[in-house]
């Protein structure tokens, strides 16, 4: 047999491992299958379960429903060299970055501005180039634990050339293809409207790829709005978006996509919005973190002493589309 | 033949370059089609404005995976993606990687897209400026949803601005493809679905096409010169044999634009909107100053 | 470049045509893309949308929220030479192949028994073999617009030497990794709890590869317990989980899964289940044809002179469990 | 080491060779890790029986994607999955495919299957007895999911009966592959998931495990001598150094098997269950014949 299979072109860019079998044996050794409670805090999640050298994949951080509390709980315990799947991302790149947290983008999208581009030519940070939903196809097949997916975008930029992408010939309809490796990150940070303790959790709304990224990752922290007991999952199983048995750490964070949007509980906070974002254009992003991050302790001292109930309270009067995003 | 919808009723005396291309793009809407509409900005301006009045039964997806929204207008100030008003009563609320399943199985008519620069073949960078080996480069943010809403939907439609710096001859980067190196077939070589690409461009100052894979001028703006268009390209188009006047807004468009689509400017007011221009009553075309102020807050960013 | 890319063995099943760009131009000129009204009649619907030839696929038939109505119809129009997908399939084949619909079977499971066995050594109907989910993992394929996607099971078995599988060397890896060929079938049925007429569908409860079967097929009839208002679907655009743009025809067939289960509605009908197993196992097929399918002219016809409203409600009434099954 | 788990209080007089398998099966269940179990029968009464008495926090999903339930017993007469009873309270509903997705990924501790043959190799027939390609045989319905869970469980767990035509030398149809050829790395050359594979056969007789890759004996049933054991196969398999005394079933197993998880006996007595066994005053085991009804209805056919 050993007939021909022709590789047509490859990317030449590094590409975070592909072993899926060694995924499977991280789950096996680490992953608890029996319920076991897991509820801690941000620091105690972040400090166990994201190390330096890691690649972490979140979305929409800042926007909405994104896990705005863990990332900046990174920031502050000053984790370095992580590898970010920068797949819809915006200004938490230039964050990490700023921060000397962040060494390799796997871009995506992200807002781009001075800190990155400077962190970028002085070789402090590394691009490997992707799209949205390639990045997100990738998760998927590693959330299907496969070694890697065939694709029918990407073909012929340039961006694939600094990629782990491969163009193969098909072989079954003979036509190229191209094939990008699965991913499988070691962190995923995922904010949730409800969670029990054990990690079981329900997203409403829209997303980019939270689902598989819980379970394509070998260590999954959970934020949540809001606890909810274990038998209030159980009488509808059918919108637990997240089982228990792929989450690692689960932290009660209300609030936890602050500055951004919950949707159906609290509206964003325009303003710190618009002064981040101008931050990140600007290029002030050490003035940022220096205000909003390292100035306090933790979430809930930040959102005490900086934000103030007034504010977090008109957040959420503002909120006032409910449909699809109630149990 | 590209079909553009009429508009109707009294001609605008005063609008700038940005309102007049959302609201070609907004007549060039195909009813009954689907929409794959990158991030927010001029593309959703666009999409929204011709279901108000030309296409009611255009279908639009978002990159996050929600399709047919009955948006609550307007957006959020920063957030036309993933938030709740953008998502509202939508027919289904998928992901990224459901819509992009949707757009890689032919569900997707047309895509639309800004972009930084094109060339003739139709490929879009959004990706840097400068060369990408020496590190000697101005970095952006990346394709995003672009390069698949580029490969997957059946036809690509390009809203950028009229800039020579803009049209070149080869793109830096080729952050999502158009036609590649431009010989037929060179898209399926590459991997990418048959029968899909570049479809039309349009500026604030002309519509163009594609000839056997080669941008065409179809049309200009009846406040630019022919030569004006031309000058502002660094290579030169096709020309089809009769050019097209591209009609500007109605009172009943910009009116829609300005009070329910982005009432706070930041698709139309902030940024790089061209210039004012000012409609004579007897329909020819001047700069005007500072028009009447429409009230858009100066301290938000553009919409993205 | 031209790296050789190893195919180590291949299957020698034949399998249904694989065609990502067929299915993409198929989908461009037939799926309306626009919201058109697609309420008709089971018969409207078999006629237009099942030729004889095509490939079909169905799942949990006679089980649970199985198309069953829909079976019996297509049984009724003496379609001929249906390749059926029969993954998680029962009763059901013995009965498309007695009525002399089916002549290729992917298999998946079903239960076997005198007639199919017959019809297997007459040449009648030819097998080629698969698992469960192999065949919903290549129909996931097909619902990703893909040609062929990599599995970590099937490899090694004697069903891969009779499929459409192969075993090549995985260019990431460089290890041996089973592909199989996606399927786009021809048609797919499926019974929902809620449609509009429109075709945006809501399923409540597990199910096999219903969403995906409806994504990847050409044409694709829905039948359903209840019409709602497209409103009503806007209301909750998370539990949508079919749209309406892959939808050819709405059928409303109350009691459509009869004599399966429609969880959270009405109960099985266990004595016509415990009968139509046992006309299959022991290869009395005919008779439970000319009695339940022939003798009426359509469901409703069924339901009123051979079921009965007391029985019916009495399989309402049987139906105690409801959480999860609402909207 | 296998770990069994201690039955406690009276042992029962009378069951038969399935309510003892089941019973012992439930004994073998591993606590807090996870089983995708095939089908219903006898697999489902194990894992069902071994949570209410053994191993309460081990988690089982099934074939449609069924996520720990807490089921409503007993099952509907015909259907053990899919069923709104069957996935009463479960954590979450997915698909075949999610569960499929999940198992791949690594989350499956143990599979428990039925079968209609094994070899010496662990290798899985359920398709056909005969030759395939002479189309001389007889045909049943397939894998169904037992393919995917031998393949992609961490570790797979036969039940099957205790007869020559079941253990054969080579199977008429790998139909879910165990060890294949028994070589060293076969598995992993054949595409599977490294570390995986056959953990453990039990019949209503005796319990193997695996030992180089080959069905090795570790325990039989005080009802029955080795000799009986060994003279019910058609290959002889390893045999441990010591052999286990598998204990015979309490009357509080079988008082929940018969009336809480089988009340119908469509797993317990419908179909092939074996000999009925007596259990004496003194420990020894005689034949019993007809013992008291149980109630089972013959009108139903063997639960799957």
């Amino acid at each position: 047999m050993a007939r021909e299979l022709e590789v047509l072109a490859e990317g030449q860019g590094e590409y975070h491992r592909v072993d899926p079998d060694g995924f499977r044996e991280w789950v096996r050794d680490h992953k608890q299958r029996a319920m076991v409670p897991k509820l801690m805090s941000a620091k105690e999640a972040v400090e166990r379960f994201v190390q330096d050298g890691d690649y972490i994949v979140y979305e929409c951080n800042y926007i909405q429903r994104g896990p705005a509390a863990l990332i900046r709980e990174i920031i502050r315990q000053g984790k370095k060299d992580l590898w970010v799947g920068a797949k819809f991302t915006w200004v938490d790149v230039a964050l990490l970055v700023e921060a000397g947290c962040a060494s390799k983008l796997d871009v995506g999208f992200f807002l781009f501005g001075p800190v990155v581009d400077r962190a970028v030519k002085e070789g402090r940070v590394k691009i490997y180039e992707y799209s949205n939903v390639v990045m997100t196809n990738r998760i998927k097949a590693g959330a299907m634990g496969l070694p890697f997916i065939p694709v029918r975008s990407f073909g012929g930029t340039d961006g694939f050339k600094y990629s782990g992408a491969k163009l193969i010939k098909d072989p079954y309809t003979g036509q190229p293809i191209t094939i990008v490796p699965a991913l499988n990150p070691d962190v995923a940070l995922i904010h949730v409207h409800q969670a029990d303790i054990y990690g079981n959790a329900r997203v409403f709304g829209t997303g980019i790829s939270d689902v598989e990224s819980a379970l394509a990752s070998r260590k999954v922290i959970i934020s949540t709005e809001e606890i909810v007991d274990t038998e209030e999952i159980r009488n509808n199983p059918g919108i637990t978006a997240i089982p228990y048995y792929c989450v690692d750490a689960v932290v009660h964070l209300p609030f936890g996509a602050y500055p951004g949007e919950m949707a159906g509980r609290y509206a964003s906070d325009v303003e710190h919005v618009v002064e981040v974002v101008g931050a990140t254009m600007r290029g002030f992003v050490r003035q940022y973190l220096d205000k909003w991050v390292y100035s306090a302790q933790d979430h809930f001292e930040m959102l005490d002493k900086l934000v103030g109930w007034r504010k977090l309270q008109e957040m959420v009067q503002r909120a006032t589309i409910k449909e699809g995003y109630l149990p | 033949m590209i079909q553009i919808h009429t508009a109707k009723g009294e001609k605008a005396s005063y609008f700038n370059e940005r309102e007049h291309q959302i609201c070609l793009m907004a007549r060039l809407i195909e009813d009954g089609k689907t929409y794959w509409v990158a991030g927010g900005g001029s593309p959703m301006a666009s999409i929204l404005l011709a279901k108000k009045l030309y296409a009611p039964n255009a279908v639009y997806v978002t990159e996050d995976g929600v399709l047919a929204p009955e948006p609550v207008l307007p957006f959020d100030p920063i957030m036309t993606m993933v938030s709740s008003r953008a998502g509202y009563r939508a027919l289904q609320w998928g992901t990224m990687n459901s819509i992009g399943f949707h757009a890689q199985m032919g569900y997707m008519d047309y895509g639309i897209l800004n972009t930084l620069q094109v060339d003739p073949y139709g490929n879009i960078n959004s990706t840097l400026l400068g060369d990408y080996e020496s590190g000697e480069f101005r970095r952006f943010g990346g394709p995003g949803g672009a390069d698949s809403i580029a490969s997957l939907c059946w036809r690509t439609i390009l809203m950028t601005d009229h800039q020579k710096r803009k049209f070149v001859p080869r793109v830096d980067f080729i952050s999502s493809p158009g036609f590649l190196d431009g010989s037929e077939g060179a898209r399926e070589r590459a991997g990418l679905p048959r029968g899909t690409g570049p479809y039309l461009v349009l500026t604030p100052w002309a519509l163009f096409d594609y000839e056997d894979r080669y941008l065409r001028l179809i049309g200009i703006s009846p406040f630019v010169t022919l030569e004006q268009v031309l000058a502002e390209m660094s290579f030169r188009p096709k020309m089809a044999d009769q050019l097209l006047t591209l009609e500007t807004p109605t009172e009943e468009e910009l009116t829609l634009l300005r009070t329910e689509i982005d009432p706070r400017g930041q698709v139309t007011i902030t940024g790089d909107i061209g210039r004012w221009i000012m409609r004579r009553e007897d329909g020819s075309f001047g700069p005007a100053d500072e028009v009447e102020a429409r009230g858009g807050d100066p301290n938000l960013p553009r919409s993205w």
